[in-house]
């Protein structure tokens, strides 16, 4: 369940994202998250981004934390726990469109890698693409929007999977990203009718299930999620509108 | 159903097994969610007087037969918890969870939770973890008395104290909540813990200290709740380390007439409430127990 | 191998895991058995004046996480087990655990040991199943002061008292050992808990009562060895839910100088030792840590 | 590990022994033993005579536990701990012959069972010989020994067991019976120089090797036993001359 495991690679992924491998035994599926932490930070949930025998997370360096992370190198030590939550639910004689946004492409990366299905990668602008060579890989096409253009098409990635979609029929969208693109993404998939799975982030203490800090509308993220069906988020008002914050209050998004 | 019917004091219960404080009972539709899922009430998460954001991450780890947490009792503050309760309270029994440094607070915050509908109070006198509260305050008999006795006089529901068991003293604790009017006692809370990272040379929860909760603790709250059983005329609320219905029925013979459930939450989900009200019933039906109170306490025959 | 060296006071151990009272230190030939196995020393049964059958079967279960008994402290009595204990003393380090209901006869086994050739006393004032003995006299302070030193007074090996987590004086009764000239706390003893069977709706244990270890209360244990270190200033030992190199550099760290083992002598075997003493001369080594004494209360810096 | 099982058949073995059967799910081998407890009675050790999913202990009344045993029937209530122990080592390519003495014989039944050796049964009279029935069906050949020539070989099981030793080449002894009886076995095997695996009994508290009160030289019987193997049993100075009282007290044998 939690272990102290050792980093034995760390990748730029671009300017303030590094993905740190290591080795783990636990068994972990697409979408799972982990508690990762060292010394000096606050222990913090991250998305697996690779979930083999060799497991990973990719970290956007945003705040004290994960500043504190992108100092570690090969041969440190991270206590890790977990695998937490349910990840995506991928059956293989369905048509899935995934879509990535921004480090959100870490958490469907393993998602891609399972299915080899198409894939559609949203960032600011180039250099904050992530990831981009493993997705090729993998995905049977990649489609890349930036919100400037200076790749593939110029916008947003609800836009583009909406020209997806319109050109192929898909059975399920998988979905991960800021939740201002998974609100539009769920509007999307409403509009076209299209079953998806969308992973939500909250605030997180235990990552277990217990405390309930992560719950929108009575649902635990950490457990009940990370990833959640369309119909479920239907009936989650909060989704867009408004999250908890450390002490519990209800915050509306600006 | 109307076998796991149980009356703690002046309050009756359809079911027996209600959510501990602490787990999924913050937000108003979480604990509308834990009282479908077939909880007999929800215990709400400790409110106190002012938001609260708890400790630092880590505050949470799992332990061989159980977790240790140092959650430090974050809240949103007994004013903004109002909503949160409101919501939940038509849907069925809300008994609030509170938590002050003295007296004086707990009796307003008592007030304020009887105001938004809850059914009963649950004095927090217990937690291991948070400086200058729960079982700071709960280990001195006298002051228990004194808080008991004030929330009494504040409120006109029935008022609970939940205890530590990290004490040598717990008889005592309860006769003075006994003494102070109190209308039930809850035992037990979480033991006392640490857990240490060899690789990183320190104890690993930021606040050093959690507490331990689990079926790890079961064993040293069945024999809590026989030994107050002996010691108290009140009656009992037993929670440490149930998830199953040989758990609750362990703490049931021991002398508790309800039973609260946190930790297997996690595990088993809100579903662990629906699985032990029917095992429970099944247990009771070929045994020939009538009711849930033909079966409290028949350990001590 | 000198890594492992610790010192307790004066005594010196080749490694610092020690088998707990109760495990398999009742014979001689088992305690040679131990210590070819790789502990550091064998505390002793815990032995009184008198031949004692202990409590009748039920005694001991397995719970999720460990084990509740209670024994009752069964043993031949301090004149027959002279031979016991002469035949262990030439294979190594042997600790004389004693139980008595007074300082004298602690006083009077403690001089008996001594002659047996024990390398130190361990005064067991912590057994929660017991009447009129161990956790009964273990949290009364000034009694404590009473009895260490009058043991102190009749012998002139170390003298050690293991105390009980059943209480939240337990930093007064350790100052209470140190007043009275003790030479190291041993903690913790078991956790004082209850089984019942629903089926047959009363507590499984003869003795209705028991005590419970395993790794269980490991995180109970650590927590009291870290509050030991800042409370009193004797070295320490620590006991309680060890299985494995972890756990024990857990309560090193935590601020013990040596650990003994107990119930993971039962699913792991007396080879418990061996591997631990490799596991954790690896972590030290990787680690840089050149003695157990560079490791000691790491945890509080 | 620790269950309620309910008495599903009970069966007279003879005037002072009965077998109890109930359904456990627990995985147990040949030898291996419980704790069996119910209220009114202290918690003492069984052999296990049954080993499948079905399971059974064979009971001798002799005193206060064993009798309060045999008032039980179909449909009471037993709490059952174990299986403890290891059991006999069985190989498929070897030649056994399994002696059973006494209620002895309960242990060594599984064995029978499932190697369906030649099998050697001794008893005081006729009327003290318990499933036979059960013997006959498994063993290829079974002989029967009683002490005053009631029924078979007259004479004790030793005595016997050295005229089949005679007659054909076994690579094993297999046995349980009073200790006396596997003094004498045990010495055959070694003047004979056959290997065997001998299940010995000790006064037990907990069964599972913490206490050390059924210990033998060191040896835990509960847990490093209750089957020794020839080599063992000869280190082992107290077998056949002491055991240990419930203080610990070494007791020899008159
Ligand atoms: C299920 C899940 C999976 C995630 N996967 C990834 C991933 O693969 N890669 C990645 O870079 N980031 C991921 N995150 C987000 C990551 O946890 C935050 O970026 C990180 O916690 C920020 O911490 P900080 O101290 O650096 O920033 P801070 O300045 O402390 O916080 C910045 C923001 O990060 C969020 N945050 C802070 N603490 C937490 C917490 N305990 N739980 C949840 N959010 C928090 C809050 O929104 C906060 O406003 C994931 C979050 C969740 C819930
Ligand atoms: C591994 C093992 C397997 C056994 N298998 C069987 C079996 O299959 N069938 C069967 O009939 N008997 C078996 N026995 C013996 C059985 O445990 C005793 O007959 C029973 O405990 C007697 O209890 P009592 O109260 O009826 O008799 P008591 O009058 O109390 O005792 C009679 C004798 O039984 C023995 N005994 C009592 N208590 C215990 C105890 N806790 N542990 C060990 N021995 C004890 C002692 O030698 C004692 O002198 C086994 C014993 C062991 C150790
Ligand atoms: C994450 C967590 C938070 C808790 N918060 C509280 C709390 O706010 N107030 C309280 O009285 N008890 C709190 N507790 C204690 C539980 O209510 C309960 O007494 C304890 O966990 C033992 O029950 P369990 O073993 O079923 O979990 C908390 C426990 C956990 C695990
Ligand atoms: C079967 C058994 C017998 C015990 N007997 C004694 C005893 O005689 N004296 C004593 O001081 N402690 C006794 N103990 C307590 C242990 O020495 C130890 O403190 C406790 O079991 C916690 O350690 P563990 O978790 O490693 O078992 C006994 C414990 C067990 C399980
Ligand atoms: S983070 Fe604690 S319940 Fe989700
Ligand atoms: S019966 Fe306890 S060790 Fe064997």
């Amino acid at each position: 369940m939690s272990d102290f495991v050792k980093i034995i690679g760390v990748t730029d992924e671009c300017y303030d994202t590094k993905t740190f491998e290591f080795q783990w035994d636990e068994k972990a599926f697409p979408g799972q998250f982990v508690m990762i932490w060292t010394p000096g930070m606050e222990e913090i949930p991250m998305s697996l981004s690779k979930t083999g025998r060799i497991k990973a997370v990719t970290v956007k360096a945003i705040g004290p934390s994960t500043k504190r992370l992108h100092e570690l190198t090969i041969g440190d030590i991270l206590r890790v726990r977990g695998p937490y939550g349910h990840g995506y639910d991928l059956q293989h004689d369905k048509q899935y469109l995934i879509v990535g946004g921004g480090v959100g492409t870490a958490s469907v990366l393993p998602a891609i890698k399972e299915t080899g299905a198409d894939t559609v990668i949203g960032a600011r602008s180039e250099q904050d693409i992530i990831l981009r060579d493993r997705a090729l890989k993998y995905a049977s096409n990649v489609w890349f929007a930036t919100d400037d253009g200076s790749f593939g098409f110029h916008g947003n990635v609800v836009q583009l999977m909406r020209e997806k979609c319109a050109e192929k029929q898909y059975d399920c969208v998988i979905g991960c990203g800021p939740e201002i693109m998974l609100f539009f993404l769920f509007q999307a998939c409403q509009e076209l009718h299209l079953p998806c799975q969308l992973s939500l982030e909250r605030h997180m203490k235990c990552g277990a299930g217990v405390c309930g800090c992560c719950v929108m509308n009575g649902q635990r993220v950490c457990r009940d999620g990370p990833v959640f069906t369309g119909e479920q988020i239907a009936k989650m008002k909060e989704f867009g509108h408004a999250k908890r914050d450390e002490c519990g209050r209800l915050v509306t998004f600006r | 159903m109307s076998a796991l019917q149980t009356q703690i004091g002046k309050l009756a219960l359809d079911k027996p097994g209600m959510v501990a404080s602490g787990i999924m009972d913050e937000t108003g539709a979480s604990m509308v969610r834990m009282l479908a899922a077939g909880a007999g009430a929800v215990v709400t998460k400790s409110i106190g007087s002012e938001p609260r954001a708890g400790h630092a991450n880590p505050c949470f780890t799992e332990v061989k037969g159980g977790f240790v947490n140092a959650m430090g009792l974050p809240n949103p503050g007994i004013e903004e918890f109002g909503t949160e309760i409101r919501e939940a309270v038509p849907h069925g029994k809300i008994v609030g969870s509170i938590f002050g440094a003295n007296a004086a607070e707990f009796a307003k915050l008592a007030g304020k939770m009887e105001d938004y509908g809850a059914c009963a109070l649950e004095l927090n006198l217990s937690c291991p973890h948070a400086k200058g509260y729960g079982m700071e305050v709960g280990t001195d008999p006298p002051l228990v008395k004194q808080i008991v006795a004030a929330v009494k006089d504040a409120v006109s529901i029935p008022v609970w104290a939940k205890l530590t068991p990290n004490t040598h003293l717990l008889n005592d604790i309860a006769l003075a909540v006994q003494d102070g009017g109190g209308d039930a006692v809850v035992a037990i809370n979480t033991l006392k813990a640490m857990v240490i990272s060899p690789e990183f040379r320190r104890p690993y929860l930021s606040n050093r200290f959690g507490g331990l909760s689990g079926p790890a603790i079961r064993t040293v709250g069945v024999r809590d709740i026989f030994d107050l059983y002996e010691a108290v005329s009140i009656p009992l609320i037993g929670v440490g380390g149930i998830s199953d219905w040989r758990d609750a029925a362990q703490y049931i013979m021991a002398g508790a007439r309800a039973f609260q459930i946190g930790s297997a939450i996690a595990k088993d989900g809100p579903e662990v409430f629906a699985t032990i009200n029917r095992e429970l019933q099944e247990f009771m039906g070929d045994n020939g127990y009538e009711s849930i109170a033909d079966m409290v306490g028949v350990a001590h025959e």
